[in-house]
C-alpha cells in the first residue's frame, strides 16, 4: 500500500504542485496526466526516491520511506525516460547486469524467455546501440517480467512502441494488478487496461 | 612619535615600496569588496521591483 | 556485498572492453606527456634524471583525471545511474566497484607503462621499482579522490574542466609522497617512509571516498 | 498603508535573519573601523624598529591576520556549509556561499603581503616556505568551491555540492600542509621558512591579535551584508520580499 500525504514540489525555483495527497491500494492503477513540464515525471522520481520532496511524505506499507532505504528498493521497480540500457551491451548483458545489481541475477535462459516474450525473439545478442528505439523500450520493459517488485512505476512506458507492443505492455500491466500488483504511470495515449481498481490524478500546471 | 616628520615615515625606512605595497593593495581589496557588494545589492533590489512591477502589470492586464 | 562489488567491476571492464580505445587515449596522452618535457627542457641527462620521477607523476596524475569523466557520466547519460541509486544494497559499494574498476582501466596501465617511459630519462632501476611501486599504491587514490570531484560535477556544462579544478588541489599529498619516495630511493634514504604515508592515504581514501561520492551523487541526481 | 512589520516574520528563518543582519552590520562595521585604526596605531607607532628587518617587518601586522582569517574563514564556511547539508536549512549553506569571496580575498591578501615581505627578508618574492605553499593551495579550494556554486545553477544542488566540497576541503587541509611541510624540510631544510619570526616583542603580538580581530569584524560585516543580497535573490518569490519591496519603495 502506497500512501502520499500534501507532497510539494519545487524544482529550480517553480513550485509544481503542492498538497498532493492520495494512496494507491494493491491492485490499483494511477495514471498520472497533465501538460509537459507539471512534475509528471517529478513526482514519479519523488515515488522511488531519487527526488526528496520539497514538503510532505511518502509512506510504503505504512513506513516512512525516508527510513527505509532496503526494503523499498527492494520492492519497487522504476523504469524512467531514458532505457536504461548501455548500448554497447548486448540486450542479455544489460538485463543480466541490471538483475544482478538489484539482487538476484536472472539466469541467461530466463532473461532469454522474457526478451522472447517481449517479442524480441533473437536479437538478445545484438548489442543493444543497434536496436530500434521500439526495441530498446521492449527491452527496458522486459525487466517488469524478470523482477517480483510489486510497486512498478513507468514514466510513459508506450512512447516509441508499436500497436502490438501497446497491447502486450498492457497485458502485462492487466496480469501484474490481477495479482495484487501496484502500478504507477504516466502516459500521453489513452489506456484500455482493465484495472480491479483504477485511479486519474491530473496535475494542473 | 617615533617617526619625526611625514616623510621618514612615508619612507619607511626604505621599505615605502613593499610596505605601502602591501597595505595599498588591502586597502583596495577591502573597499573593492564593498563596493562590489553594495552594487549586488542596488542592482538586486532593483531587478526585483523592476521584475515585480512587471508581473503586477499583467496581472492588471489579465484582470481587466 | 562482495558479489554487488565484483558485479559492477564486471560491468565497468566488460564495457571498458567494449571501448577499448578509451583505454588506449588515457595511456597514450600519459606517454605524449612525458615525453614532451625532454623537448622543452633540453636533452641532458642529468637534469632529466634529477626531473625524471616528478614529471612521471605529474602525468600520471593528469592521465587519470582525464579519465574522470567516464566514471559516472556516461552512465548519467543513458540512465543507468538512476538505477544504481534504486538497489537495495548501498551506493557506496556501487561507487567502490567503480572506482576499482576505473583504477584498472585507467591507473594499471600507466604503472605498467611509467618504467618503461622512464628509461627516456635515465632513471636507475631502484629509482624504476621505487617509481612503480608509489604509482601501483598512488593511482587508486587519484581515482577514488577523483570519484567525488565527478560525482559533483556531473552533468555540469564545463564538468571537465571544473572536475580538475576540485580535485587537484587533493592531489597534492599524493603526489609529494610518490614522486618523494623516487627521490628518497635514488638517494638512499630509502622509500619505505613515502611508500607507507602513501599506504596510509590509500586506506583513507578507500574508506572514505566512496561514501563521499556517493552522497554527492545522490546530491546530483536530484 | 503601512505594511504591518510583525507577519514578515513567520513566514521563514532567512526573513527574521534578514532584517536581524541588516540591525548588526553598523555595529560591526564600527567595530572593524575602530580595530583597524587601532591596530595600525600600533603597527606602525607603537612597535618598534626590527634590529634585522629594519622597517619591512611592518608588513607582518597585515599578513599574519589575513593568513589566520583566510584559515579561520575556510573552517567557518564549511561548519555552515555542513549545517545547511545536515540540518538542510538554506540560510546555512547561503551563508557558506556568502563567506566563500571574503576567505578568498584574504588568502590572495595575505599571499600578496607574504611576498612583499620575501623580497626585502629573504631576496624573492615567492618562497617554497610551507605555509606560503598551503596558502596557495588553500587560494585553490576557495576557487574551486566558488567555480562549483557558480556552475550549478538550482540552488539547492549547489549548496549541498558545494557543502561535500568544503567538508572534503578541510579534512584535506591538514593533510595537505602536512605533506607540504614534509616535502618543504626534505627538499630545503628548515633553513628559509616564516617560523624564524622576529622575536614576537609584546607590542608586536597585541598589534597581529587586534588587526586579527579588525579583520574578523570587517569579514563578519560584509558577510552579513552579501548573504542579504543571497537572502533577496534566493526568496524573490516569497511573500515577505514582495511587502518588503512595497515598504522599501514608499
Amino acid at each position: 500500500m502506497l500512501e502520499v500525504a500534501n507532497l510539494a514540489c519545487i524544482r529550480g525555483e517553480r513550485l509544481l504542485f503542492k498538497e498532493l495527497s492520495f494512496s494507491i491500494r494493491p491492485g490499483e492503477l494511477l495514471v498520472v496526466g497533465g501538460a509537459n513540464g507539471s512534475g509528471k515525471t517529478s513526482l514519479l522520481r519523488m515515488l522511488c526516491g531519487l527526488l526528496l520532496p520539497a514538503a510532505g511524505e511518502i509512506r510504503w506499507q505504512g513506513r516512512s520511506m525516508g527510513s527505509m532505504r532496503d526494503v523499498y528498493p527492494a520492492a519497487m521497480m522504476y523504469i524512467g525516460h531514458p532505457n536504461g540500457l548501455k548500448d554497447e551491451l548486448t540486450g542479455l548483458e544489460n538485463l543480466r547486469f541490471a538483475t544482478a545489481l538489484s539482487g538476484a541475477p536472472a539466469s541467461r535462459e530466463r532473461i532469454r524467455r522474457a526478451l522472447a516474450r517481449m517479442g524480441l525473439g533473437e536479437r538478445e545478442l545484438l548489442p543493444t546501440g543497434w536496436l530500434s528505439q521500439g526495441q530498446k523500450r521492449r527491452t527496458a520493459l522486459a525487466r517488469l517480467l524478470l523482477s517480483d517488485c510489486s510497486l512498478w512505476i513507468l514514466d510513459e512506458p508506450f512512447t516509441a512502441l508499436d500497436k502490438a507492443a501497446v497491447e502486450l505492455v498492457q497485458s502485462l500491466l492487466e496480469e501484474h494488478l490481477r495479482d495484487d500488483g501496484l502500478v504507477v504511470l504516466t502516459t500521453h495515449q489513452d489506456l484500455e487496461v482493465a484495472a480491479p481498481r483504477l485511479q486519474r490524478l491530473h496535475l494542473a500546471q | 612619535m617615533i617617526w619625526g616628520s611625514m616623510e621618514t615615515f612615508l619612507a619607511m625606512g626604505g621599505y615605502a615600496f613593499y610596505v605601502w605595497g602591501s597595505y595599498g593593495m588591502a586597502i583596495v581589496l577591502l573597499a573593492g569588496e564593498i563596493l562590489l557588494v553594495v552594487g549586488r545589492r542596488r542592482t538586486t533590489l532593483r531587478r526585483l521591483s523592476l521584475t515585480r512591477r512587471m508581473t503586477a502589470k499583467d496581472r492588471n492586464e489579465t484582470a481587466a | 556485498m562482495l558479489s554487488l562489488l565484483r558485479w559492477v567491476i564486471a560491468r565497468d571492464l566488460t564495457l571498458a572492453i567494449r571501448r577499448r580505445a578509451d583505454v588506449l587515449t588515457t595511456l597514450f596522452f600519459f606517454v605524449i606527456v612525458v615525453t614532451l618535457f625532454p623537448l622543452g627542457v633540453g636533452p641532458e641527462m642529468d637534469t632529466l634524471r634529477r626531473m625524471g620521477a616528478g614529471v612521471l607523476w605529474v602525468a600520471a596524475l593528469l592521465a587519470s583525471m582525464l579519465s574522470l569523466g567516464r566514471l559516472f557520466a556516461a552512465d548519467h547519460l543513458d540512465g543507468t545511474l538512476e538505477q544504481f541509486l534504486l538497489i537495495p544494497q548501498s551506493l557506496s559499494v556501487v561507487v567502490l566497484g567503480k572506482i576499482i574498476a576505473h583504477w584498472l582501466v585507467s591507473g594499471v596501465p600507466l604503472v605498467l607503462m611509467a618504467p618503461i617511459v622512464g628509461l627516456q630519462y635515465g632513471l636507475s632501476p631502484t629509482a624504476l621499482l621505487a617509481l612503480l611501486a608509489s604509482l601501483l599504491l598512488g593511482t587508486p587514490i587519484l581515482s577514488a579522490i577523483g570519484a567525488i570531484g565527478a560525482a559533483l560535477t556531473l552533468g555540469l556544462r564545463g564538468g571537465g574542466v571544473l572536475v580538475s579544478l576540485l580535485v587537484l588541489p587533493l592531489y597534492v599529498p599524493v603526489l609529494i609522497f610518490g614522486a618523494g619516495a623516487v627521490d628518497a630511493a635514488v638517494s638512499g634514504l630509502g622509500a619505505e617512509a613515502h611508500l607507507s604515508l602513501l599506504g596510509a592515504l590509500l586506506l583513507l581514501a578507500l574508506v572514505l571516498s566512496p561514501w563521499t561520492a556517493a552522497v554527492a551523487l545522490r546530491i546530483s541526481i536530484e | 498603508m503601512v505594511p504591518q512589520k510583525i507577519n514578515w516574520f513567520k513566514y521563514s528563518s532567512p526573513a527574521t535573519f534578514y532584517f536581524l543582519a541588516g540591525k548588526m552590520i553598523p555595529w560591526f562595521a564600527g567595530a572593524a573601523v575602530a580595530f583597524f585604526a587601532w591596530g595600525l596605531y600600533l603597527g606602525f607607532f607603537a612597535a618598534p624598529t626590527d634590529a634585522q628587518q629594519g622597517e619591512a617587518y611592518r608588513i607582518i601586522f597585515l599578513h599574519v591576520p589575513a593568513a589566520w582569517m583566510s584559515m579561520f574563514i575556510y573552517v567557518v564556511m564549511a561548519g555552515w556549509a555542513g549545517l545547511g547539508l545536515v540540518l538542510n536549512t538554506r540560510l546555512s549553506s547561503m551563508m557558506a556561499s556568502a563567506l566563500a569571496p571574503t576567505g578568498a580575498m584574504f588568502t590572495f591578501l595575505a599571499l600578496w603581503s607574504g611576498a612583499l615581505w620575501g623580497k626585502p627578508t629573504w631576496g624573492a618574492y615567492w618562497v617554497w616556505d610551507a605555509r606560503l605553499t598551503s596558502e596557495l593551495i588553500l587560494l585553490f579550494l576557495y576557487i574551486g568551491f566558488m567555480s562549483l556554486q557558480a556552475t550549478i545553477e538550482d540552488p539547492r544542488r549547489a549548496d549541498r555540492a558545494g557543502a561535500v566540497l568544503a567538508l572534503v576541503g578541510v579534512v584535506n587541509v591538514p593533510i595537505i600542509y602536512f605533506s607540504v611541510r614534509w616535502w618543504n624540510t626534505l627538499h630545503q631544510g628548515a633553513s628559509v621558512s616564516l617560523t624564524q619570526a622576529p622575536a614576537m616583542a609584546a607590542v608586536m603580538l597585541q598589534g597581529m591579535l587586534v588587526m586579527a580581530l579588525a579583520c574578523w569584524m570587517y569579514s563578519i560585516a560584509v558577510v552579513l551584508a552579501r548573504v542579504r543580497c543571497i537572502i533577496l535573490e534566493r526568496e524573490r518569490h516569497s511573500a515577505w520580499v514582495a511587502e518588503f519591496l512595497e515598504g522599501e519603495r514608499q
